[in-house]
């Protein structure tokens, strides 16, 4: 049995991720369609800190919300004027991806709900069950060698975000 | 008898076409000339050894108890087929075969002398002599055959020696064309020679001909007595190996490559149009003359054939302006003379006396005619022109020509004493015994050939001198041309007079020669009147030819046009074969077969700028698709569940 | 019945934030904006990681792992991308995707 | 071998020629020597059915081995194909553009055709297959002439749809080849000795591999890549080409196809033998009316090969004699001719026989040189051609049944339609009056075009006049599929 205060954030937060969503790939003009997303992105923080993964949300709010959509709105604004509307789609296009969407959300909806497995436990319940993970312990995973840890790959995307700096200089940089 | 000198036979003119076609080139005229005559001189003298020693020796090798032998003198493998189809070259020694040595290495070695006077100023001379001796070497290999593939080898390969001689100034498109005639229709009729060949051997598994002649019987028993559309497949063997002589002998209806073939040096004409390779389809008659006798319908065909193209080439020779052209109708009505004294040979009629008189015939003819060709050859030597109207009155310009000329019209004509009329009585005797209807036909052949002989003789000799005469005086041809005349002139007078029968007939066995005054008197008569007729229209310059032309004109233009034949062999060749199917095929492989597999290529092509747009790179696309899969997925697996 | 936050709940925000942003992707023409949804998708699917290991594996911290992992990586990509699009407006004057036909210019 | 030598040699045509002509010498003399070899081990009596086996394991979980082996088949092969790459070699002396890169590619192709006359394993025979064919889109593609992307393109696709079949067939050769339970081989010796195919299956394969060879035989209708692509390509392409690469498909037709399921080429023979005798006729009427000088070729090619496959498809050991005779015939002869249009088009810049006439006049070595390549190809006895053709009529005659006379009889008559397009060729050509007056000014033959055209009539001429020893060489090597055929009976 859950608290009816986590139950109602549920709610408020659930709503507003649907919303924001929507609005995110609706709306026409992109500055807005961008604020859109960082409310998407903030409400899944809170998810995330709603399950018990602290450091999640801490990292989704930093990295996202402040570093992805910084780099959004800077891209936006350097390619078109703020407040310029983008064209209206075409009918049938539209029509396709109302289809497509509504149909596979359908599809998938009713899969869900007909997994026998995704009902039972309830989310305290969980979080009681499993211990609180701290962050001594995301450390030591992300910097060990043993099973379960994770230094491989943790070099990996380090790497991999020095490659990026440098491919994106390289690309972005007048000629 | 020792192979040396057989050889030697083949191997002097192979020697000497292959030094002067490759070293020719950087050869001075003289050098040829002198090489090309030396070596003929030496293979004359080989060639006369040869066949005197075979036919005066009376070795055992050669003759026993009088009867002439047949002797391979060498005989090695050339090519195996199977174990048994051996291809051998090889040397047979005969009667027939040491009198054709005769005839050609005289005619050959005449031809030569006269050519050092008649092409000595044309470009090429060279090349002509290396011609002139490969086709003396296909010759002689032709007629030492030992076995019929030998021959076939060098029955193409006079052909080609043929093709290249006629085509000799192949700048003109019309010696060129000429020569391509002859060698496809040859080679049409060669065809024909090689099926028979195949059918043949394939009942009868040997090339040899002494195999062959010698066991007739065998022959016909190993066909089983199988036939093929109504005929025997033995006849079928027959008639085609003889529709290959029936192409080079030019016979009806594979002629026409004859009369077109005077588009080369006339020397050319009188070596090999007249007297040697001509006479090939004779030879091969006469070589397989015993397995003929097993087949009569073979021999009915023969002789059918033999009539009807001597017939109709003296009626087209009469109504011809070119005189080499009537001499090519000439050389193929007496040809087929010879076809039709074979063709009613029989063993039980006069001990085959129609084999000896053909080779009689041939033996004369070949000189005689060979005078004609090389004096026409002086003739046009002198006004430059092949056509009688720009001749006439020519009798007191050259008179060696003349009298030479008028020597051998006598011989073809059959008048007594001259060697043509030997010949040609011992043909139409046999003739008359075969048969009193083709007796009369030859005879009236015989007739027309002498008429049109001396239309010939009087319209360039007689009639009325040319005006050009004034500008461009004719005179004799130098030495080297007269001598050859004179010789075949004096050699017409006498040859007559060899008893031929003791040298060669169809068994070896020797026959004497004798005169059937009924006969001799008949066509004497009748050689006779149409020379008579001849001078009464033609001695001087009248207008009774043109009368009769007008009398008659449908006939005269036709026979003038040679029956049309040529007509309908371009429309044959030109119309159905190469405009019908040849363009046809040709249309057909790129249209059809082409297009077909182009248009797999298109297909493919087209399927793939079809779904081309799949691959368009537009990610967006890319998305739809990919859901749309997820979704079939999902159905399937809905579908599955359920 | 009782209101439990059992995984469904969750589920289906993630559901309908990854359909819009397919939606999205599919129907945006400006490349920035089907970034933007292809950022909605990328979510989506990082919420089931952490929805997953939270509710089936809660001892372990896997999911987390990996989204965490995932942001990271989804950074990179998307300064890459974006430092594509820059150029690409620069040489061609605007981000719309049909305009972008050739590799080279 | 050669790759090696053109590889080091840098881009000077100088040292290039250097390479390529010793290469060509060395090749030349090493076949030469193999056949002395060869004749001089069999004269000793060795009677194994190949010599100077050898067999090295490739790539052991498919049993693939690089196995080489030859009969004196394949040795008279290597010959010609060494002859025919050194004419070639002096016949693109002056190749244009990248003469290093036209050389590389050249010896490719040839180390293709030498790996596949000598290899008894079926599996390297078709890389060596592939490996010959793969240059011929780059040397056409590249030096060629006319549309010659077209060609190349076209020559490529149906070649490679040619191999498609043909790997189905050895695939299927190779599983079925063994009896159960033994060991799967690419061998060919090896599935012939087991000889446990089943017939039903064999006809099936039998189908595949032949089409597969047979379309680079230029069989009838799957011939047209022949054409277009003989008429792209540079002088010794299709030299080579005409000369050597569709002789591999006559060759593989015996080899594997008659040769490893003899049940169903005594079954099935009679489909071919209806689509080859087309061919033989069928191209050399095409050949009447063509008015490219390489067209008339390549369809008289389409004639040839025909025959060659039409030979080898009567099933008995002259005919199939003879087939090979006229393998060796025809590859000599058309890649004279071949060279010879090379050389005529280089200085004419024109392939169309309407604008010629009167060669004869101006380079009378070229004139008779072709002159005497036409007569080769009309079976003129003296040289190769007769010898071939005569073999193979004789051997087909054996056969006494209406169906194979008829086709016989059908091939016979194609050696009159065969003068009848030479001569056309030779009397507008090389004959006649000079018919434009600007090619008076051409040159004749230089040096090296004259040892390219020498060296090739020598070998026609030697094999016109001598045939007896290649005949019984040849013959003696088909003892080993004769009694596979007979044994089926």
């Amino acid at each position: 049995m859950d608290s009816v205060a986590n139950i109602i954030l549920y709610f408020i937060v659930a709503i507003a991720m649907v919303t924001f969503s929507v609005l995110t790939v609706t709306s026409r003009k992109i500055l807005r369609s961008a604020t859109y997303l960082l409310f998407v992105l903030l409400s899944t923080a809170v998810f995330y800190f709603q399950l018990g993964y602290q450091f999640l949300g801490a990292v989704q709010i930093a990295v996202y919300a402040g570093g992805i959509m910084v780099l959004f709105v800077f891209s936006i604004l350097l390619t078109r004027h703020p407040d310029e509307k983008t064209a209206l789609l075409t009918h049938h296009k539209r029509m396709l991806g109302i289809t497509l969407s509504v149909v596979s959300l359908v599809v998938l909806l009713f899969a869900l709900f007909n997994m026998p497995l995704l009902h039972g436990a309830s989310l305290t319940e969980m979080i009681k069950a499993g211990n609180e993970i701290t962050m001594a312990e995301i450390g030591t995973a992300l910097v060990g060698t043993e099973k379960f840890q994770y230094l491989l790959p943790f070099e990996a995307v380090s790497v991999l975000l020095l490659a990026c700096i440098i491919g994106g200089v390289v690309v972005a940089r007048k000629r | 008898m020792g192979i040396t000198l057989p050889i030697l036979i083949l191997a002097i003119p192979f020697t000497m076409f292959l030094v002067l076609g490759i070293g020719g080139v950087k050869m001075p005229r003289k050098v040829a000339g002198v090489i090309g005559i030396l070596a003929n001189a030496s293979l004359l003298a080989i060639c006369y050894t040869v066949a005197f020693r075979y036919f005066f020796s009376g070795d055992t090798q050669f003759i026993v108890d009088g009867v002439r032998q047949q002797l391979q003198v060498f005989d090695v493998t050339w090519l195996a087929f199977t174990e048994r189809l051996v291809v051998k070259i090889g040397f047979l020694l005969d009667p027939i075969c040491a009198m054709m040595l005769i005839v050609i290495s005289t005619i050959s070695f005449m031809v030569h002398l006269y050519s050092w006077g008649y092409m000595e100023h044309e470009p090429g001379f060279q090349r002509y002599y290396a011609f002139l001796a490969l086709f003396t070497f296909s010759m002689l290999g032709l007629v030492v055959a030992t076995n019929i593939f030998q021959m076939y080898i060098f029955w193409e390969l006079v052909g080609v020696s043929s093709f290249l001689l006629i085509g000799f100034f192949y700048k003109l498109p019309s010696a060129v064309s000429a020569s391509k005639k002859a060698f496809i229709v040859t080679r049409f009729a060669d065809l024909g020679m090689l099926l028979g060949i195949l059918v043949l051997t394939f009942y009868f598994p040997t090339f040899n001909f002494i195999d062959i002649t010698h066991n007739t019987g065998n022959v016909l028993a190993s066909t089983g007595g199988a036939t093929f559309l109504g005929a025997s497949v033995l006849t079928w063997a027959l008639v085609l190996i003889f529709t290959g002589g029936m192409g080079k002998s030019a016979m009806m209806p594979l002629h026409i490559w004859l009369p077109d073939a005077m588009e080369g040096p006339t020397p050319v004409s009188a070596l090999i149009h007249a007297a040697t390779m001509v006479v090939a389809g004779v030879y091969l008659v006469a070589r397989m003359f015993p397995l003929y006798l097993v087949e009569e319908a073979s021999m009915q065909f023969i002789t059918w054939v033999g009539a009807i193209t001597a017939f109709y080439a003296a009626v087209v020779a009469c109504c011809q302006i070119d005189i080499k052209r009537i001499l090519a109708f000439s050389t193929i009505s007496q040809i087929a003379f010879m076809m039709v004294s074979l063709g009613v040979a029989r063993p039980d009629i006069h001990e085959g006396l129609g084999y000896m008189a053909s080779m009689f015939h041939l033996f004369t003819h070949a000189m005689f005619k060979a005078l004609l060709f090389l004096g026409a050859g002086a003739l046009i030597h002198a006004v430059h022109s092949n056509n009688y109207t720009a001749m006439g009155g020519l009798r007191k310009y050259m008179p060696i020509t003349h009298w030479t000329f008028l020597i051998g019209c006598l011989a073809i004509a059959g008048i007594w004493p001259f060697s043509g009329f030997f010949s040609k009585d011992e043909m139409l005797s046999a003739m008359f015994s075969y048969s009193p209807f083709w007796g009369y036909w030859m005879t009236m052949v015989a007739g027309l050939t002498a008429f049109y002989m001396f239309r010939m003789y009087f319209l360039v000799f007689w009639w009325e001198e040319n005006p050009h005469y004034k500008e461009h005086k004719p005179h004799d041809a130098p030495w080297q041309m007269s001598v050859p005349l004179l010789i075949l002139a004096a050699v017409s007078c006498v040859a007559g007079f060899i008893p031929f029968g003791h040298f060669v007939t169809w068994n070896g066995e020797p026959y004497d020669i004798h005169i059937n005054a009924q006969v001799a008197a008949t066509s004497l008569t009748v050689a006779v009147i149409a020379i008579a007729f001849a001078g009464w229209l033609y001695l001087k310059k009248n207008d009774k030819p043109s009368l009769m032309r007008q009398a008659l004109p449908a006939l005269w233009t036709a026979a003038h046009r040679r029956f049309y034949w040529d007509e309908i062999y371009l429309f044959v060749t030109r119309k159905i074969i190469f405009g019908g199917i040849c363009k046809g095929i040709a249309w057909f492989d790129r249209h059809v077969i082409d297009a077909t597999m182009d248009a797999f290529a298109s297909m493919t092509q087209f399927v793939s700028v079809k779904i081309k747009g799949m691959q368009s790179g537009s990610v967006q696309t890319y998305v739809v698709w990919y859901f749309l899969g997820a979704l079939v997925l999902a159905a399937i697996t809905w579908i599955c569940i359920l | 019945m009782t209101m439990d936050l059992s995984m469904l709940w969750y589920l289906v925000p993630s559901v309908i934030m990854f359909t819009a942003g397919v939606f999205g992707f599919i129907t945006r023409r400006n490349m920035i904006a089907m970034l933007i949804s292809l950022e909605l998708i990328l979510n989506s699917a990082d919420l089931n990681f952490v929805i997953f290991n939270r509710f089936l594996f809660p001892g372990q911290m896997e999911g987390m792992i990996f989204t965490l992992f995932a942001i990271a990586i989804a950074a990179a990509e998307t300064a890459v991308a974006i430092a594509i699009i820059i150029n690409i407006y620069r040489s061609l004057g605007n981000t719309d995707i049909n305009s972008a036909k050739e590799m080279r210019h | 071998m050669m790759i090696g030598l053109a590889c080091c040699s840098n881009s000077n045509m100088k040292a290039i020629r250097g390479v390529m002509v010793a290469g060509s010498t060395v090749l030349l003399a090493m076949s030469i020597w193999l056949v002395v070899d060869f004749l001089g081990l069999r004269a000793a009596g060795d009677a194994s059915e190949m010599l100077y086996t050898g067999s090295w394991m490739w790539y052991a979980p498919l049993n693939i081995h690089l196995a080489v082996g030859v009969d004196g088949i394949s040795v008279l092969m290597l010959l010609l194909s060494s002859i025919i790459v050194f004419a070639g070699t002096f016949a693109s002396w002056k190749i244009d553009p990248l003469p290093k890169n036209f050389f590389l590619w050249f010896c490719l192709l040839s180390t293709g055709v030498f790996g596949f006359f000598i290899s008894i394993d079926m599996f390297t025979m078709f890389m060596f297959y592939e490996v010959a064919l793969i240059p011929m889109y780059l040397l056409i593609g590249v030096w060629g002439t006319g549309r010659k992307e077209y060609s190349a393109m076209k020559l490529t696709l149906m070649l490679m749809g040619g191999s498609a079949f043909l790997m189905l067939g050895l695939l299927g050769i190779y599983w079925h080849g063994t009896p159960e339970g033994g060991l799967h081989t690419w061998n060919i010796l090896e599935i012939s000795h087991n000889a446990s195919i089943d017939p039903s299956w064999q006809n099936l394969l039998f189908c595949f591999t032949f089409v597969g060879f047979g379309v680079l035989g230029a069989m009838f209708p799957f011939h047209t890549w022949s054409p277009d692509g003989h008429a792209c390509a540079p002088t010794a392409v299709s030299m080579l080409h005409a000369g050597v690469l569709m002789k591999l498909g006559g060759y593989g037709c015996f080899r594997i196809a008659i040769f490893l399921l003899p049940a169903a080429a005594q079954e099935l023979a009679w489909i071919f033998i209806i689509l080859t005798g087309i061919s033989v006729v069928y191209g050399a009427f095409s050949a009447c009316v063509q008015t490219d000088l390489k067209y008339i070729n390549a369809y008289s090619s389409v004639s040839h090969c025909g025959m060659v496959l039409f030979a080898i498809l009567m099933l008995n050991q002259t005919a199939m004699t003879g087939g090979i005779l006229q393998m060796l015939s025809h590859g000599l002869m058309t890649a004279l001719f071949f060279a010879l249009i090379g050389m005529i088009y280089g200085r004419t810049h024109t392939r169309d026989i309407r604008e010629m006439g009167g060669m004869m006049q101006i380079m009378p070595y070229l004139g008779v040189c072709y002159m005497i390549a036409g007569f080769a190809s009309l079976g003129l006895p003296g040289l190769s051609g007769f010898v071939a053709e005569m073999t193979i009529f004789f051997g087909s005659f054996e056969h006494s049944d209406f169906f194979h006379r008829f086709f016989v009889i059908a091939g016979t008559s194609s050696i009159v339609i065969t003068a009848v397009y030479i001569l056309r060729v030779v009397g507008k050509v090389i004959l006649g009056p000079v018919q434009n007056e600007h090619h008076r000014e051409l040159t004749d033959a230089s040096w090296w075009e004259r040892l390219a055209t020498v060296s090739l009539i020598v070998c026609l001429a030697g094999i016109g006049f001598f045939p007896n020893w290649l005949n019984e060489t040849i013959r003696a090597s088909f003892v080993p599929i004769i009694d596979a055929l007979n044994s089926v009976f």
